[in-house]
C-alpha cells in the first residue's frame, strides 16, 4: 500500500502538470527512432524488445513496473499483496481485480474473460509462446466474476507477480484473437500487427521491420491522455545514427538504447537539441569462466563438457588474480561513462538482494601476481606464465560489438601485465547468442576459456536468475547445449542454496540469501567477473517532456504522459 | 612416304563434313550443315590443286578438315600414306609439321600480341627441341625465304602491310618443312598488285622446296595461273576434277561453264557468251534430292531431280558429275546438253 | 621482294641491331614513358616498405593501451590550435584507448595490403581461370556458368558463416590463429568475387577463339593449353587488368566488412578497413582518424589502377608502336 | 532467337531449383538462430517451443518442400486471388516470415517501392555518367579530364559507402541542416510539396551509390573503349575520312559497349537486391536492410524467398545481357 499511494502521487503528479496544459491529442505528432526496427507488435510471439515496446504502446499488462522497480497498477485497480488479502496465505493464488469500465479501443469492454483468455493464448500448444516463462507453475486462470481473475499456481509462490505484468505479458482482447490459439497464432498477420488494446495509442499503419504509425486511443480511460495525436515510430539503422537524428539533426523526438561509446555521445549531446537520459535495471556486463576445458584438441561431444574441468581455470586463484587484475574504472570511463558503473555483483538491483560486495573495485595487481605465483604459474622468458610445460593462454570471446572489442582490448592489457597471454575472438551477435546447436560458436556452447556478454532478470525478483547455476542446467551435447547453466558450475553448496531460496518466504530472508549467492558466484569464486553494471540509455529531444527513462518495464510505458514543450 | 608421281601424297575418300543443327527447346538434333558432302581428292607430291567453288560452298571447309581443324563426320584422309581422318587431335600432333596451313586474312590469323619471331618460332617450339638461339637462326632464316627483312623479327604484325603479313603467314607455315600446304584464298584479303607478288613467293617456294599445295580460291585467274589441276565445288561436292587446262578448255559441268563465263575476258568481244546463273544456292542444310545444281541448270531435267549424278570420266583425268554425260539420258534433252556444252566451251574459249 | 606500300615503320627501315632485346626490355621502355605508372609504381613500393619496414623504424606496439593518454590529435592540428592535445610521441595522434595512430597504420597496411594482394590474386587467379574454361571449351560453358549465377546468387553472409563455421578451427590448428584466420578471410573474399571476372572473361574468350589466330594455333598443332596461355590469355589481359584493380580495392574494403560482421581478423588485428570503420563514429572530432587510413586505401587503388594502365598500355604492342 | 529465348527459360528452371535447394542447405547448415534477438531471460524450454512453432523440429527436406510448395502453388493462387477476387487460396498457409510471422511476399511487395527509387535511380545516374566519362577518359587518354575521372573513379570505389554516406549526412544534415537523414518510406508523393521532400530524402543516398556505380562502370567503359580505338577498323574509319566524332560514336562506342553492356545488365539484379550499407545508413529500410535483417535472424523463408528472386533476376538478366550482346554484335549466334 506504501508503495502505491507514493506512485499514485508522483503519477498525479505528473498528471497534473500535462492536463493542466494539454487535453488528448493537442500536440501533434511524436516520432520514436528504434535502430531495430520492430517486427510485429504482439510480445507473445516474438521476446524481442522492441517489439514488447512497441506494443506498449497499445496493448498494456494488468500491472507494470516503474523506472525505480516498483509495481504499477495498471488494468488492475490495484496491486494484490497478502496484507490486502490479494494473495492467499498459503502463496498458491493470487486473484486481480480489474479497473471498473475499461473499453477497448474498438469499444467493447474489457472483462476477466479476456485475462483467462491470454493465459490459454500463451500456454496452447503448438502456439510457440514467446512468454512462455511467465506462466510456468500456473495451473489455472479463472474469472472469478465480470472483473476478477484468479491464478493458482501449483505450490506456494513468494513471488507471484509473472503472469499478466509488465511490458511481457499484455492482456490481449479474446474476441480478436479467438482463432489465433496455437498453431495459428503466426498466421493471424492482422492481429498480430494491429492488436486491440487498451493503451493509449491505437495502430493505423504497421510495415513491418520499418515503421509504425499510431493514433490516439479514442476510447482511453483517461481523457485528457495521450497529448499526442500520432506517433511514428521508425525502426532501422544503427544507434548511431539514432542518436544523431534525435541529439544533432533534431528531426526525431525519442532515440532508443543508445549503445554508444561514452565519448560519441557526449559529442552528439554537444549539439544541444536533445538530452541523453539513463536509468538503471538489472544488466551486468560480465566474464563468465569455463569451468571445462574447451580445447578442440578433445573429442567432439567432450569438448566443453563436465568430464574435462578446464585445466587452468578450475584453480580458484587463477580465477581470483584474472578478477582483480582487471580496471574496471578504466573500462566504464571507455565504454560505457554515464550508462555504467563498475561493479562486483550479480545482482546489482533492487536493493534489498544487492549485496555490499565491492572487494573487486579497486585494481591490484600485485595481489593478481602474487595469487597466480602462489598457484604455481611461473613467468617464462616472454613474460607469458607457465606451469607444467602450459602456457597460461586464454582465448577471450565475445559479440561483435565496438564498446565491447575495445574493452577486449583494455582486459587483455590488464592480463598480460600479470603474464596472462589473450586470444581475442569476436562472433557475429546472430550467431553468438543463436543458441543454433550446430554452430561451435554460440556462448552457450563456450567453446572458449573465458567469454563477456550482458545478462539481466526481469522485474524484480531474481530467484530464477540465481537458480539458473544448478547442476541440471549445464548445456551439453545431450541437452542439445541448451541450458543457462554456463559456467557448467556444479557444486552441492549452491545447490543447497537454490532450495533454501526457493523455499523462503520472507522479503528480508530472500534478500540474504539472494546477497550469498551472489557472493558465491562472484567475490568468493570469481566464477562469474562481474564488470559493469549498465544502465539503458536513450535520447529525448528537449522539446519532449514526461520521459520517466524505466529499465524494469518498457521504455514507453509512461508515454501517455508525455507532450510537447513549447 | 613412296612420294612419287604415282602414289598421290594426299588422298582423300568420301569425306563428310556435316555441321549439326539443333532445334527446339530440347535441343535435339535436327539437321545438318552439309558443308561437304562426300568428295574424293587426290593430290600427287609436288603439284598444286586448284579449289574453286563460290562463297559458301565448302571449299575452306574442305581446307580445313583435311588438316582435320574439325573431326570430320566420315571418310578417310591419307596424308603421305597416313591415315589421319580418324585420329583424336592429340595422335594428330605428331602429324603436323607435314601439313600447314597459309589463311585468308593475314590481320587476323596473326595474334597482335605476338612479335614476328614468336609467330614464326611457334611451331618451331612446339615442334622442334630446338636452343633459342637455334630457332632465332631458322626464323631468320625463314624469314629471308619468304622475302622479309630480319631486323624486323621483334616487330609485331601490326607494324606491316597487308602482303607482308602474309608473307610471315606463309613463314609460319613453312617452318616445319612441310611437304602439304593448304592455301586458303591467301589472296583474297590482299591488294591487287599484292597478290601477284605471294602467288609469285608461293610458286618460288614450291620449286625450291617441293611443296604441295591445295590452293582454295574464288579467282579463277589465279587458280589458272598456279593450279596443276582444278577442282570446281558445289554446294559441299565436286562437280568437276580434271587438268587445269582441258578443265578451262572445256568445261564439262553446266556449272563451271557457268562460273567460267563469268571470268572476266581481256577482249571485250566474247562477253556476250556470259551465262548467268539465276536462283538461289541452296542452303546446304536442305540440299535438293538430286543434283544439287539442278535449282539453277538451265539443262535440268527429270533425273536430275531425283538422282544424285557421280563423277565419271570426261577424258584422261578430266571427271565431272553431271546426268548430261550419261549415255542414258533422256534423248532430246541429253541432244541439246551435248551441243549447249561444247558450245560454252568455245565460248570460254 | 619488297612491298609496295609498306607502313611508314617500316619503310623507315629500323637499323637491324636495335631490336635484338628481349621483349621485356620493350615493355618496360613503354612502363617508363607513361608517368602516372610510373609515379604509381614508386608510391606502392614506398607503401609497401613502409607497413613492411615500418614497425623496425616506428617501434611502437600498435595494441599498447594507454588510456591516460588517449585521443591525442595529430603534431599538425597544434599548427592551428595551439591548445590541441598534441606530442610528438605520436606524431598522427591516438585513438580513443591511446593506441598509436602511426603504429596501427603501419601494422594495418601490412594486413590489408597482404589480404588484397592475395584475395585479388586469388580471385583473378579464379575469374580468368573458370571464365576462360567456360569461353574455350563449349562442353564447360554450361555448368561453368551455371555455376557461376549459383554463386552469384548465394547470400554472401550464410556463405561466409559457413566457411568460418567449417573451417576456422582445422585452419587454426594447423597454421596458427594468425595465418590461419588469413588463409580464410583471404579464401573468402576470392571465393564471393571471382564471378562478374569469370562472365567478363568468358564473353571476351568467346570472341577471341574464333579468331583465326587461334585456328592458325591449331593448325600448327598447339595443344588447348598453350593455345590458351599464349593466345587467349595474352588478349583478355585488358578487362582482367580492370577487374584486378577493381577487385583490389574492394578486396580491402570488404575485409573490413568482414571484421564489421564479426567474421574479420580479431579485433586485436588493426587493417586499414577496420581502422576507417571504428573511426566512422567519430569522424567529425578527430577527422584524422579516417583521412588517413582512407587516404592510404584511395591512394593504394589508385597507384594499382595506375600500374595497370601502365601494363596494359606496355603489354599492348599496338599500343607500344605509338 | 526466339527458340533460344525459349530455351534458356526452360534450362534455367533445374538450374534455378538447384540454386534453390543449395541456398536452403546452406540457410540450414550456417549457424544462426531465428531466436538470436530474444532476449537471453527467455529459458530453454521457452525457446524449444518457439522453434517448434516455427516448424524449426522438422526434417530439412520437408522444410524446403513445403517451401517449394508454398512458392510455385500458394502464392501466385493469392495472386490470382488478389487480382480476380477469387479465393483458391483462401485456406492456405503462405510463406510466412518469422520474424514478422507476416507473408513474406506482403513484406517484399512493401519494401520494393523505396529500393527501386533510391538504388535503381543511383544506378541509372551512375550508368548515365559513367558512359560519356568512359568515352571522353578514353578518347582523351591522360588528358586532365581522364586524370581528374580516374582520380574521383579510384575514390569513389575505394572508399566505402559506410564512410561516404555517414560522411554527407554529417555534412548536409548535422552541419548544414539541408537534407533529412532519415528516409522517410511512407511519404506520399502528391504535390509538389511533397515531391521536393522526395527528392530531397533521395539525394544523399543516390549520391553515394551513384558515385559507387559510376567509378566502377566508367573504368570498364574506358577500358573497353581504349582497347578497340587502337584496333584496324578504326584506323580505316579514319582514314576513309569519317568526322573523328563519327569515327567515335558510330564504331568505337557500339563496339566498345559489348562487355559494358555485359557489366550493366549483370548488375541489374543488384538493383533488387538493395544496397545493404547505404540503405542502413540512411535508413532508407529497403530490400538490402530486410535481406540483412532476415540473415541476421536467421528468418530463413524470408532468405530463401529473397534469395530465390534475386537469383531468377540473375539468370533472367544475364540471358537478356546475352541477347544484347548478339545485337549490340552480329557475328555472335545462337546456337
Amino acid at each position: 500500500m506504501k508503495l502505491r499511494t507514493t506512485l499514485m502521487g508522483a503519477a498525479g503528479v505528473l498528471a497534473m502538470a500535462t492536463a493542466a496544459m494539454a487535453e488528448r491529442g493537442s500536440d501533434g505528432n511524436v516520432n520514436i527512432l528504434y535502430w531495430q526496427a520492430v517486427s510485429i507488435m504482439n510480445p507473445y510471439l516474438s521476446g524481442g524488445t522492441k517489439d514488447i515496446e512497441a506494443a506498449s504502446l497499445v496493448i498494456e499488462p494488468l500491472a507494470r513496473f516503474d523506472a525505480g522497480g516498483v509495481l504499477v497498477p495498471f488494468l488492475a485497480e490495484d496491486i494484490p499483496t497478502v496484507q490486502n488479502g490479494g494473495v492467499s496465505e498459503d502463496l498458491t493464488t493470487i486473484t486481480w481485480k480489474l479497473k471498473p469500465g475499461l473499453v477497448w479501443s474498438d469499444g467493447t469492454a474489457v472483462t476477466s474473460a479476456d485475462v483467462v483468455f491470454t493465459w490459454q493464448y500463451c500456454t496452447a500448444e503448438g502456439g510457440g509462446c514467446a512468454q512462455g516463462a511467465k506462466f510456468t507453475g500456473v495451473t489455472n486462470v479463472e474469472a472469478v466474476d465480470e472483473l476478477t481473475v484468479r491464478v493458482t499456481f501449483d505450490g506456494p509462490t513468494p513471488y507471484p507477480y509473472g503472469p499478466f505484468v509488465g511490458g511481457q505479458s499484455p492482456v490481449i482482447q479474446a474476441a480478436q484473437f479467438a482463432d489465433c490459439l496455437g498453431p495459428r497464432a503466426p498466421e493471424c498477420t492482422q492481429a498480430n500487427t494491429y492488436p486491440i488494446g487498451t493503451g493509449p495509442f491505437t495502430v493505423t499503419n504497421f510495415v513491418p521491420d520499418d515503421v509504425v504509425t499510431l493514433a490516439a486511443n479514442p476510447n482511453y480511460r483517461d481523457p485528457a491522455k495521450p497529448a499526442f495525436a500520432t506517433v511514428t515510430f521508425k525502426g532501422g539503422g544503427d544507434a548511431l545514427a539514432a542518436g544523431r537524428a534525435v541529439l544533432e539533426t533534431g528531426e526525431f523526438d525519442y532515440a532508443w538504447n543508445l549503445q554508444l561509446a561514452p565519448d560519441v555521445i557526449e559529442g552528439m549531446a554537444a549539439a544541444g537539441k536533445g538530452t541523453v537520459v539513463a536509468a538503471f535495471g538489472t544488466n551486468v556486463e560480465r566474464i563468465e569462466m569455463n569451468l571445462t576445458n574447451p580445447s578442440p584438441d578433445l573429442p567432439e561431444g567432450e569438448r566443453a563438457t563436465v568430464k574435462h574441468p578446464h585445466p587452468i581455470l578450475t584453480d580458484a586463484r587463477v580465477r581470483e588474480a584474472l578478477s582483480i587484475a582487471i580496471n574496471r574504472d578504466i573500462i566504464d570511463e571507455v565504454g560505457y561513462g554515464p550508462a555504467g558503473q563498475p561493479t562486483c555483483n550479480l545482482v546489482p538491483a533492487p536493493a534489498l538482494y544487492a549485496s555490499d560486495n565491492t572487494a573487486c573495485l579497486t585494481q591490484d595487481l600485485d595481489r593478481a601476481n602474487a595469487l597466480l605465483d602462489e598457484a604455481g604459474w611461473v613467468r617464462g622468458a616472454d613474460g607469458i606464465r607457465e606451469k607444467d610445460g602450459m602456457r597460461l593462454s586464454l582465448l577471450y570471446q565475445t559479440s561483435t560489438n565496438a564498446v565491447r572489442q575495445d574493452v577486449q582490448a583494455l582486459v587483455k592489457a590488464d592480463w598480460e601485465a600479470i603474464g596472462v597471454e589473450t586470444e581475442l575472438r569476436n562472433v557475429s551477435a546472430g550467431v553468438f547468442f543463436g543458441g543454433d546447436p550446430a554452430s561451435p560458436d554460440t556462448f552457450q556452447r563456450f567453446y572458449a576459456d573465458v567469454q563477456m556478454y550482458t545478462n539481466n532478470f526481469e522485474g524484480n525478483d531474481p530467484q530464477a536468475y540465481l537458480a539458473a547455476y544448478a547442476c541440471d542446467k549445464i548445456p551439453s551435447p545431450e541437452s542439445g547445449w541448451q541450458g543457462e547453466n554456463i559456467n557448467r558450475i556444479c557444486d552441492p553448496v549452491y545447490e543447497a542454496m537454490i532450495a533454501e531460496l526457493a523455499a523462503a518466504r520472507e522479503p528480508e530472508v530472500r534478500g540474504e540469501i539472494a546477497k550469498r549467492m551472489n557472493d558465491w558466484l562472484t567475490k568468493d569464486n570469481n566464477i562469474i567477473v562481474p564488470l559493469i553494471y549498465r544502465g539503458r540509455v536513450s535520447a529525448h529531444a528537449n522539446t519532449l517532456g514526461g520521459v520517466q527513462l524505466n529499465s524494469f518495464d518498457s521504455e514507453l510505458w509512461n508515454i501517455a504522459d508525455w507532450y510537447r514543450i513549447d | 612416304m613412296t612420294g612419287g608421281a604415282s602414289a598421290p601424297l594426299v588422298a582423300v575418300r568420301g569425306l563428310k563434313m556435316h555441321f549439326p543443327i539443333y532445334g527446339g527447346l530440347l535441343r535435339r538434333r535436327v539437321g545438318a550443315v552439309k558443308a561437304v558432302d562426300g568428295i574424293d581428292l587426290e593430290i600427287m607430291a609436288g603439284e598444286t590443286l586448284g579449289l574453286v567453288g563460290e562463297s559458301g560452298c565448302g571449299k575452306s571447309t574442305v581446307g580445313r578438315a583435311i588438316l582435320r581443324l574439325y573431326d570430320i563426320t566420315e571418310g578417310s584422309i591419307r596424308i603421305g600414306g597416313t591415315e589421319i581422318g580418324a585420329l583424336s587431335q592429340a595422335a594428330l600432333r605428331p602429324h603436323r609439321p607435314q601439313m600447314q596451313m597459309v589463311f585468308q586474312d593475314p590481320q587476323a590469323s596473326l595474334n597482335p600480341r605476338m612479335t614476328v619471331a614468336a609467330i614464326i618460332g611457334e611451331p618451331l617450339s612446339e615442334h622442334t627441341t630446338l636452343s633459342a638461339g637455334d630457332r632465332t637462326a631458322r626464323v631468320h632464316e625463314l624469314m629471308d625465304a619468304v622475302g622479309l627483312n630480319r631486323a624486323f623479327a621483334g616487330r609485331y604484325p601490326h607494324e606491316f602491310s597487308g602482303g607482308q603479313r602474309q608473307r610471315i603467314g606463309i613463314a609460319r607455315a613453312l617452318a616445319l618443312n612441310p611437304r602439304f600446304i593448304v592455301c586458303d584464298e591467301p589472296i583474297a584479303a590482299l591488294d591487287v598488285s599484292i597478290q601477284a607478288q605471294v602467288v609469285n613467293l608461293l610458286e618460288e617456294l614450291q620449286d625450291r622446296l617441293g611443296l604441295t599445295y591445295l590452293f582454295i580460291s574464288h579467282d579463277l585467274s589465279m587458280v589458272r595461273h598456279i593450279a596443276d589441276r582444278v577442282a570446281v565445288m558445289y554446294l559441299g561436292r565436286i562437280v568437276e576434277i580434271g587438268p587445269r587446262d582441258a578443265l578451262y578448255d572445256t568445261p564439262a559441268h553446266p556449272y563451271t561453264q557457268a562460273l567460267l563465263s563469268a571470268v572476266p575476258e581481256p577482249d571485250p568481244d566474247q562477253r556476250d557468251g556470259r551465262i548467268v546463273l539465276t536462283g538461289d544456292v541452296p542452303s546446304p542444310a536442305k540440299p535438293p534430292a538430286g543434283c544439287a545444281f539442278v535449282t539453277r541448270c538451265r539443262h535440268a531435267f527429270d533425273r536430275c531431280r531425283s538422282e544424285k549424278p557421280v563423277l565419271q570420266a570426261v577424258a584422261g583425268g578430266h571427271m565431272a558429275a553431271c546426268h548430261l554425260l550419261d549415255g542414258t539420258s533422256p534423248t532430246t534433252a541429253g541432244a541439246t546438253a551435248a551441243s549447249g556444252a561444247p558450245s560454252s566451251i568455245q565460248q570460254g574459249a | 621482294m619488297t612491298d609496295a606500300t609498306a607502313p611508314r615503320a617500316v619503310a623507315a627501315a629500323a637499323p637491324p641491331a636495335t631490336r635484338a632485346r628481349g621483349p621485356w626490355r620493350d615493355v618496360w621502355d613503354q612502363f617508363r614513358t607513361h608517368k602516372g605508372a610510373l609515379i604509381a609504381g614508386l608510391f606502392l613500393v614506398a607503401i609497401t616498405l613502409f607497413a613492411a619496414l615500418g614497425p623496425w623504424l616506428w617501434q611502437i606496439d600498435p595494441n599498447a593501451l594507454n588510456v591516460r593518454n588517449k585521443d591525442v590529435r595529430p603534431i599538425y592540428t597544434a599548427l592551428w590550435d595551439a591548445g590541441a592535445k598534441v606530442s610528438w610521441s605520436h606524431p598522427l595522434g591516438t585513438d580513443q584507448l591511446g593506441r598509436d595512430l602511426l603504429a596501427n597504420l603501419i601494422q594495418g597496411g601490412r594486413i590489408s595490403l597482404a589480404v588484397g594482394w592475395a584475395a585479388m590474386a586469388l580471385s583473378v587467379v579464379l575469374g580468368t581461370l573458370i571464365g576462360v574454361l567456360a569461353g574455350y571449351f563449349k562442353r564447360l560453358d554450361g555448368p561453368l556458368m551455371r555455376f557461376t549465377d549459383l554463386m552469384l546468387a548465394l547470400p554472401l553472409l550464410p556463405l561466409l558463416l559457413v566457411m568460418m563455421l567449417l573451417f576456422r578451427d582445422s585452419l587454426r590448428a594447423a597454421f596458427g590463429p594468425e595465418t590461419g584466420i588469413f588463409i580464410l578471410i583471404v579464401v573468402v573474399i576470392a571465393v564471393t568475387s571471382w564471378m562478374h571476372m569469370a562472365r567478363i572473361v568468358r564473353g571476351d574468350v568467346l570472341a577471341l577463339k574464333e579468331r583465326e589466330f587461334v585456328l592458325a594455333a591449331r593448325s600448327i598443332g598447339t595443344p588447348p593449353r598453350r593455345i590458351i596461355t599464349r593466345h587467349i590469355l595474352p588478349n583478355v589481359l585488358s578487362p582482367i587488368m580492370v577487374s584486378a584493380t577493381l577487385g583490389l580495392a574492394s578486396a580491402i574494403i570488404t575485409e573490413s566488412a568482414l571484421s564489421f560482421l564479426g567474421l574479420g581478423f580479431p579485433s586485436d588485428f588493426p587493417t586499414w578497413g577496420k581502422l576507417l570503420f571504428d573511426a566512422v563514429d567519430r569522424m567529425a572530432d578527430f577527422p584524422e582518424r579516417v583521412i588517413w587510413p582512407g587516404l592510404c586505401i584511395s591512394l593504394t587503388v589508385l597507384a594499382v589502377n595506375y600500374i595497370g594502365d601502365g601494363l596494359r598500355d606496355a603489354l599492348d604492342p599496338r599500343i607500344r608502336g605509338r | 532467337m526466339l527458340t533460344f529465348v525459349f530455351r534458356r527459360l526452360l534450362l534455367s528452371i533445374p538450374t534455378l531449383l538447384v540454386i534453390g535447394l543449395v541456398v536452403f542447405l546452406l540457410l540450414d547448415l550456417a549457424p544462426g538462430d531465428p531466436l538470436a534477438n530474444q532476449p537471453l531471460s527467455i529459458p530453454p524450454e521457452v525457446r524449444e517451443q518457439m522453434r517448434a512453432a516455427l516448424g524449426l523440429d522438422k526434417p530439412v527436406y520437408v522444410q524446403f518442400f513445403l517451401w517449394l510448395y508454398q512458392f510455385f502453388v500458394v502464392e501466385p493462387l493469392v495472386l490470382i486471388d488478389r487480382t480476380f477476387g477469387t479465393a483458391f487460396a483462401a485456406d492456405q498457409v503462405r510463406i510466412l516470415s518469422w520474424q514478422f510471422r507476416s507473408p513474406v511476399m506482403d513484406v517484399i511487395w512493401q519494401r520494393m517501392p523505396q529500393t527501386l527509387w533510391v538504388v535503381g535511380m543511383a544506378y541509372l545516374v551512375g550508368v548515365l555518367i559513367a558512359i560519356p566519362i568512359g568515352i571522353i577518359s578514353a578518347v582523351r587518354q591522360y588528358s586532365i579530364f581522364d586524370q581528374i575521372g580516374t582520380l574521383i573513379s579510384m575514390i569513389g570505389f575505394s572508399v566505402p559507402t559506410f564512410f561516404t554516406g555517414v560522411l554527407l549526412i554529417v555534412i548536409f544534415s548535422v552541419n548544414l541542416g539541408w537534407l533529412p537523414s532519415i528516409y522517410d518510406t511512407q511519404l506520399v508523393v502528391n504535390d509538389w510539396a511533397s515531391f521536393w521532400q522526395q527528392v530531397r530524402q533521395m539525394i544523399m543516398p543516390v549520391a553515394v551509390l551513384a558515385l559507387f556505380n559510376a567509378s566502377q562502370i566508367s573504368r570498364y567503359m574506358r577500358a573497353s573503349m581504349l582497347d578497340n580505338l587502337t584496333q584496324d577498323y578504326v584506323r580505316t574509319a579514319r582514314a576513309k575520312g569519317v568526322r573523328e566524332n563519327a569515327v567515335v560514336m558510330r564504331h568505337v562506342l557500339r563496339n566498345s559497349l559489348i562487355p559494358v553492356v555485359t557489366v550493366i545488365a549483370l548488375g541489374v539484379p543488384t538493383i533488387f537486391g538493395g544496397a545493404i550499407i547505404t540503405e542502413q545508413v540512411f535508413k532508407v529500410n529497403g530490400i538490402g536492410q530486410l535481406l540483412i535483417s532476415a540473415i541476421q535472424n536467421n528468418d530463413i523463408p524470408m532468405v530463401q524467398t529473397l534469395t530465390f528472386i534475386f537469383a531468377v533476376l540473375i539468370v533472367l538478366f544475364n540471358l537478356i545481357a546475352d541477347v544484347l550482346y548478339g545485337l549490340l554484335d552480329p557475328r555472335i549466334r545462337y546456337d
